[in-house]
């Protein structure tokens, strides 16, 4: 099936080699040539010496999720040879470095080998040992552009704009890649069943990654406190909000920042800067992962009853505990939906892409805000740190945020008395104020027992009418959340529901199904609490797919809990290995549970 | 026993300050403390500090986490907005607050247990980052409001209500200051009006974290025979290193004091803190000799209190992070988002 | 209905003022009569100077949980008698302070006043001040003893039970009483439609907190390390386990501790040293409540994963955040079975009262040891802190912990190599190693990505091996856990679902129900994961009411989330203003949805 | 570059020790640290020492938190139980593993990040609570395996690889131990195998928390000029306070020292240690004086290194529990349930 523009190859390196900014350069190539392109960085969790892959896929059609078939693999960590070689699609190719023989043991019948001296011909082009290794990379790229018939005067176009203030290294790269081109073309049979041929398909488009979209998302809304913790995989987050404040937010007089970037002592302080922050008046946020979330439990659940906006990205990697840190999960769902002890519930928001990771930051400022109350934003490893191609990011020059209902010195004059909680408004929140404006709308914020008016109480009635304001709260906020994204099939027999970064995968699969006979309407959950949308979905379709990458299949328990439809209408779909997911697994998880389903039906038959 | 309602008792001192407050402007909701709790002195000397301060209420930001102590930001200044956060975790919102408006006068009040146990980790990492701000530690030597536990600062050898003897080394909020670089370091007692009120006034008007650790009797569960924490046990070991006078940035500094033991340190708004009394071989801007002079006291008993150690000189959290010098809570949504164009040319170099 | 043996008083205190032992003797001294008698402690959330309650009620039949109606209200606080005079039944009693006259707005026509001068006899017989103030609540311990009839040679009794070695106090403490008891027969009509008579249904009784049961378990268990941080309402299990170890846990040669009570830092810290001390191989334990487990879940999620047994003890209080601390809610199943990011999943143990606490806390340790796993058992505020009479506890001295699998260095040596997760047995488990043994069983336990062998993995298949094993071993887990309670009643039409302390209230709201012709089956849950009868018993009912004290039905979404049973037959009947169930809540609270429904259905009938 | 497969070279150093094992019987896993990391040289150090101490492998318990450097334990004694923990958690699991069996030698490994941020709390109580282990922290002033973020180590001045300056003073593990009431602090180099290994002897043979603080350089992203943590800064401004010298049980002091420098201090377990060339105003006994000795040499830019601080007269936590001396974990179960009558005659007092 593969061919021009269709096709996937890996790359086998040793992490610390400096094989990131190779693969890095591959992908943009082609991105350039126009034609739809990802990647899928495997990485381990240490610094220096481990394997390390990398996955790209050339799809014309734009399918982008991952892929498992590989019809090349570029095998430059002999470490791994093994499984590496194995891997591959039978009638795949493998590029290895031919320095060194290759073990008998681990060639294959029905995989063509390509073998380049890669060491060899570092070693004698180049004199500093630090730069053999890190050219290495780079002769395998000049290979790969007359393997795959990359477009050279793109490649000397990005190597201009990449090193145009160094020089040296522009021509080292330079030259490695020549090498590594010229090699290909004199030694090797370059006529590959597949290969690449410019299309226009990425013109509209960047080639981006979720964290920085996040962080330039929260720019654009004017976030102007962050509060951190480094961890993997949302530690970029935070990179990239700093590097565009540096560029954004200098004050063009004074040369100072209009920003204040706290590097807490660890997560529990970090959603205390939050919240303090946001007290105080800021737009303001942190960036986590699944063990910050679990440290930030009783601060958030002050937040949600204090009713403190505050903003927190949590980037999931694998769990539980420390789990797999270099690999992608979507396990936080039922840990951020109940954040914290007692009865506690919080607005959740699930970017696809990276591209919604940019419009979703802005909207979770502005819900934040309006709902006083912490917004989760659930991306992932795989969004938030694989170059996605995605539609080039617009911004709406009329857009103010919405601080939500905040009152100025004068609003405060104007009113006999101020209470906290007390009217409250359509979206069942009540109007804040902000500590220095105004003596009159001074309060006191508190997670203890508080009643309307702001005032401490253990009164029953008291106490429930104000959590009982909070459940309301909760609810409507469904009406200002992301609406569900619905793809109808006509004479769909299903329905599939899914979230956040398995939409690509999803998609795919619909367009497979659909091949093999099941037509199925495709529901994409955007947020939680769940639109009216969603219910209405689930409830006319017989069997809904839910599918997820979690062990538990925590979206089901979600929609289970949170909305009417009934159990049976939901199977679960899950896929919880750590790498981003295919749609052969969706394919494969539904089909199954369809054949599942039939043969129980057959039995059930053969037993009356 | 207190009561919930305010007694309508006129006060002795009504006379408005330069802003036009009476004392009681300063005041908050009636204590539930329980009667004769130090917490409620260290209540009054706050009251009294803001009000000669001439601070105007609105602009105060009071943060607490959870204790009998943490009670305390109700019963003073009901102008000023208050956080009654959680256990242990005042100094992370406050350094939150902080950062976003730069013109709030920030207090945090917290317990020994607060902010020698829970909260520890939070104290040290807030005084690195010298968020300016008081940071009051109203210590009793135990967990007052759930009934009677040890707490961090007990001493070695102090007594239980039930009897128990405490074998931990303290933690001194003091001489770990010292050793974390902190820039201002004051140790009060409740029993003592006066000079925690001139501690206060120099806290406030410190340019970064000025950390006021209190002696406040708990009265319920730590005043008894064998407490080092009791009134009677401090007001007989209690030493007075160095008599502080503070002196606002109008007024003049006059008195003459002998030579040698005066020291004249002025804050960065201006007021100055005259020190007297201080002994020989004592130099509060000497970090390593107060830390000797004081554990070598300390160890044979005594309290030392006084404004035991101020270094001006270490930048506060904002001019670390180099802030524009206006709230950033409320900067123009103009000078905070780049816009359609900015966006359009960042985007050239992801294609 | 009110009547010998069946009625309900109130008391209205200040704290602060010693009315907790008047109170005590009381209730003692009612149950040593033999009648069933229960106290429910309202206090407030501060040490001195502030209102607070306590409720009595008396109930021939054994219905001992909270009731709302008071037939007589001693009204010792000045502050709150408007509301405390309020709050009695028509045609009830208030006993007040005559010392000062009584507001004539206050007095209620359907209501007589029984006024007894306290101050002024307490003045007029005490010297000291700190004397006067405590010994009038003794004096009304003896008016009531005249008012209600209490066997006043009981009283002595326990007189001289409580003062043996303090004989001054025994004297002033009689004194008080025989001020009370004969000012009220001497000025008071003590013939009241109610009061109280010997009767025989105590004597395998016993009354006591479930904090103290649960202490007593945890010392017969054989737990030898614990570690807390002081936090209301789990104070007290650790403050009755270290009196219990002081006096049963002496090395009686060298007087030196078989346990060691570590009072942590945080609760971080506490839960972390019981996963310290349980790798290690001891029995140990943690008590907190909700804040306390929102900030335990990231090791609690290292627990889970690493599989290190541990017991923790959360004594639920009303959340959310701070909340109401000295108020009672069964807000935290969903934080504690789910607690921790990613996919993690607990076992929970739900006592109903102290005997429970006591049998439950030896069951949790067990469990944790032969699961490998944290095990929480969650009691609440009025479990724990209440004195209830239950059945006089028993110990089976045959018993021996079931330590779950650790191998021995003979047993170690056997083995050609040891591996830390596998083999597993029937319940999902491997055996464990200790540290101190033997090389052999060495092993890195880790938070991070392993495999069945205890190695590091990144890998997919491995993960999902060892995750998928632990989910496995959670539902085995239902088959060990203490089995649900199952009450029929022939006819019943539909059921009742409850859990922990509701108990009481719900076996009383039966009997009420039935009497208005509703016949009901009940099922307590016990445990989670769930007992295959659980949902045996919720299919078998088209309508069940879960009957539970939380805003939002954490116990529905569980079942919901964790058994197959469809969603329509869960009715949801929520109490959570903090004060514990009480029959009517319960009969009211399903009778509303049982006529809501009919409503319903009567429209739909019109519509059509 | 490592590798995960360990190479079959031949050891330098195999003959066996007292108990029979080779040097190659403590190490561990290969390492997968970065070639050159300073934490494998702490490893190697560690590997000697359990050797030359004559420890047997199953009797330590091996703890750490998470970071490169909380994953030395995985690479020596392959005999020992480990448990890789959470971030800055360490200090409680190995509070709780102490007193679940006080017969094991715990040792704790962590970095700067994981203890001076998230964990230092629980270090500080850790310390407080006198735990008998070896705390050691791999201070590289950097958080490695997040990629370079400063940490709380950093000093003033210095510069992270991307060129940026950190302002914040550094929590200095050693001041910040002395004011707590440590009773035993080292400071050690990763590139003195030697120094390091007669700390770790001496803190192994402490009876209580022994802080050794170990400069531990990051060659990935904090080893480069303006750096006050590499291997170059560290050679250049480190300064032996106290020479070291760790005399086992059995053996006898014999080589003499020009008196006035050298100091002896035998430990609980028997063996000595010998510190000499001590400098005159130096009294590793003396709390107030090592403070501000350390206090102006590091105020001057200098690194001191050595067996800083001791005391071996404080009781350890199970002295200060009272605990018997016997593991607890597996107490027979009869010493530990009372038993049926008990439980009866208890319940007298609930009737
Ligand atoms: C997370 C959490 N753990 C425990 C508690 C219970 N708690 C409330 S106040 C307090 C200790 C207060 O001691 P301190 O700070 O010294 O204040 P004091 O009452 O003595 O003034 C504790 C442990 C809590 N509120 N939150
Ligand atoms: C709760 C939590 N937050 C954040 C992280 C991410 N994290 C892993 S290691 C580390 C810092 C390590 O620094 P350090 O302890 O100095 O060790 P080094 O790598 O420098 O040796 C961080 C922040 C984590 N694992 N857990
Ligand atoms: S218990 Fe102690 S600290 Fe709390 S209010 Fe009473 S006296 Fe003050
Ligand atoms: S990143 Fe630094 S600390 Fe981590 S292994 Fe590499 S050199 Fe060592
Ligand atoms: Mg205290
Ligand atoms: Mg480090």
């Amino acid at each position: 099936m593969s061919g021009i523009n269709n096709f996937a190859f890996k790359l086998a390196n040793v992490n610390g080699t400096g094989s990131a900014s190779a693969n890095g350069l591959l992908m943009q190539a082609i991105f350039r040539m126009g034609i739809p392109v990802s990647g899928k960085n495997l990485f381990p969790s240490n610094i220096q010496g481990l394997p390390t892959w990398y996955e790209v896929r050339v799809n014309g059609e734009g399918h982008t999720a991952r892929t498992p078939d590989f019809d090349l693999m570029v095998a430059m960590n002999a470490e791994t040879y093994g499984r590496d070689i194995a891997e591959v699609v039978p009638g795949g190719y493998v590029l290895y470095d031919s320095t060194w023989p290759l073990d008998a043991q681990l060639k294959r019948a029905d995989v063509t080998l390509l073998g380049v001296p890669f060491a060899r011909l570092c070693t004698e082009h180049f004199a500093e040992s630090r730069e053999r290794i890190l050219m290495k990379n780079i002769v395998y790229v000049g290979t790969l552009a007359a393997l795959l018939d990359i477009d050279m005067a793109t490649v000397h176009q990005m190597l201009e704009e990449k090193f145009e203030r160094k020089p040296r290294l522009k021509d080292s790269n330079r030259k490695a890649i020549e090498l590594g081109y010229r090699y290909a073309r004199e030694h090797l049979d370059c006529e590959l069943p597949f290969g690449l041929k410019a299309m226009d398909a990425t013109a509209d488009k960047i080639l981006i990654d979720g964290n920085t979209a996040t962080a330039l998302g929260c720019l654009y809304a004017g976030a102007t406190v962050a509060a951190w913790y480094p961890i993997t995989p949302a530690t970029s987050v935070m990179d990239a909000f700093k590097s565009l404040c540096q560029r954004f937010r200098r004050d063009p007089v004074t040369g100072k920042n209009r920003y204040a970037i706290l590097q807490a002592e660890d997560e529990l302080a970090a959603i205390g800067m939050v919240l303090g922050a946001a007290w105080a008046g800021a737009r303001t946020f942190t960036s986590t992962a699944g063990p910050g979330v679990s440290l930030m439990g009783e601060l958030l659940g002050l937040g949600y009853y204090a009713e403190v906006p505050a903003v927190v990205f949590d980037v999931q990697r694998t769990g539980p505990s420390t789990g797999m840190p270099t690999r992608t999960q979507q396990g936080d769902l039922l840990a951020c939906a109940y954040a914290s002890h007692g009865d506690t519930k919080h607005v959740l928001l699930f970017p696809c892409d990276p591209e919604e990771c940019f419009y979703f930051a802005v909207k979770a400022f502005d819900l934040a805000e309006r709902f006083q109350t912490p917004v989760f934003v659930l991306s992932d490893l795989d969004i938030g740190m694989n170059d996605w191609a995605v539609k080039r990011l617009k911004w709406d020059d009329s857009y103010q945020p919405d601080r939500g209902k905040v009152l100025s010195a004068a609003e405060l004059d104007a009113l006999k008395k101020y209470y906290r909680y007390w009217p409250e408004n359509e979206d069942a929140v009540a109007a804040r104020s902000l500590p220095g404006v105004s003596s009159k709308g001074a309060y006191f914020a508190r997670g203890s027992g508080h009643n309307k008016y702001g005032g401490y109480t253990e009164l029953p009635s008291e106490y429930q009418e104000v959590v009982d304001r909070l459940a309301r709260k909760h609810r409507r906020a469904a009406r200002a959340v992301p609406a569900p994204v619905i793809h109808r099939t006509p004479g769909a027999r299903f329905g599939i529901v899914s979230l956040g970064g398995c939409d690509g995968a999803v998609r795919e699969a619909l367009g497979l199904l659909k091949q093999r006979g099941f037509l199925a309407d495709y529901l994409r959950v955007r947020a939680f609490p769940f639109d009216e949308r969603v219910e209405g979905f689930l409830s006319s379709h017989d069997v809904n797919f839910v599918v997820e990458q979690n062990r538990d299949g925590q979206l089901r328990t979600l929609l289970l809990a949170e909305t009417s439809v009934e159990k049976r209408r939901l199977k679960s779909v899950r896929v919880y290995g750590g790498f981003p997911l295919s749609a052969r697994d969706v394919v494969e998880g539904i089909t199954a549970k369809l054949a599942a389903e039939r043969q129980a039906e057959r039995e059930a038959h053969q037993e009356e | 026993m207190p009561s919930i309602k305010k007694p309508p008792v006129a006060h002795p001192s009504l006379q408005p300050n330069t802003l036009g407050l009476s004392l009681r402007d300063y005041e908050g909701a009636m204590s539930t403390l329980c009667a004769g709790c130090g917490h409620d002195s260290v209540t009054a000397a706050l009251v009294r500090t803001f009000f000669e301060l001439n601070v105007a209420p609105h602009m105060v930001a009071k943060l607490s986490g959870i204790g009998c102590s943490s009670k305390t930001p109700t019963y003073f200044l009901t102008g000023a907005h208050g956080f009654n956060s959680a256990h242990g975790r005042m100094p992370a919102l406050a350094s939150g607050a902080a950062a976003a408006n730069r013109d709030l006068t920030i207090v945090g009040i917290s317990g020994d247990g607060d902010s020698l146990s829970i909260g520890l980790g939070q104290l040290c990492h807030a005084l690195r980052r010298n968020v300016r701000m008081l940071y009051l530690i109203e210590n009793n030597g135990v967990y007052g409001l759930t009934k009677g536990q040890f707490s961090a600062s007990s001493d070695v050898g102090s007594r239980s209500k039930k009897g128990e003897k405490n074998l931990q080394r303290p933690i001194d909020p003091v001489l770990l200051g010292l050793s974390l670089g902190a820039s201002f370091i004051a140790r009060g007692f409740s029993g003592d009006k006066q000079q925690l009120v001139a501690l206060l006034k120099a806290a406030l008007s410190h340019r970064g974290f000025a950390l006021v650790d209190v002696l406040s009797p708990c009265v319920t569960f730590n005043d008894h025979e064998g407490s080092t924490k009791s009134y009677k046990h401090t007001r007989a070991h209690r030493l007075t290193v160095v008599e502080t006078d503070f002196v606002p940035p109008a007024q003049e500094v006059t008195a003459q004091q002998e030579p040698g033991t005066t020291l004249s340190v002025t804050l960065h708004d201006g007021s100055t803190v005259r020190l007297s009394r201080v002994p020989e071989d004592y130099d509060p801007r000497d970090r390593s000799k107060v830390f000797s002079w004081l554990e070598a006291h300390q160890h044979r008993g005594e309290i030392p209190t006084g404004l035991l150690f101020l270094d001006e000189a270490h930048g506060d959290m904002h001019q670390m992070a180099s802030t524009v010098e206006r709230r950033l809570h409320d900067l123009p949504f103009e000078e905070l988002c780049p816009g359609s164009a900015a966006l359009e040319a960042f985007q050239k170099d992801y294609h």
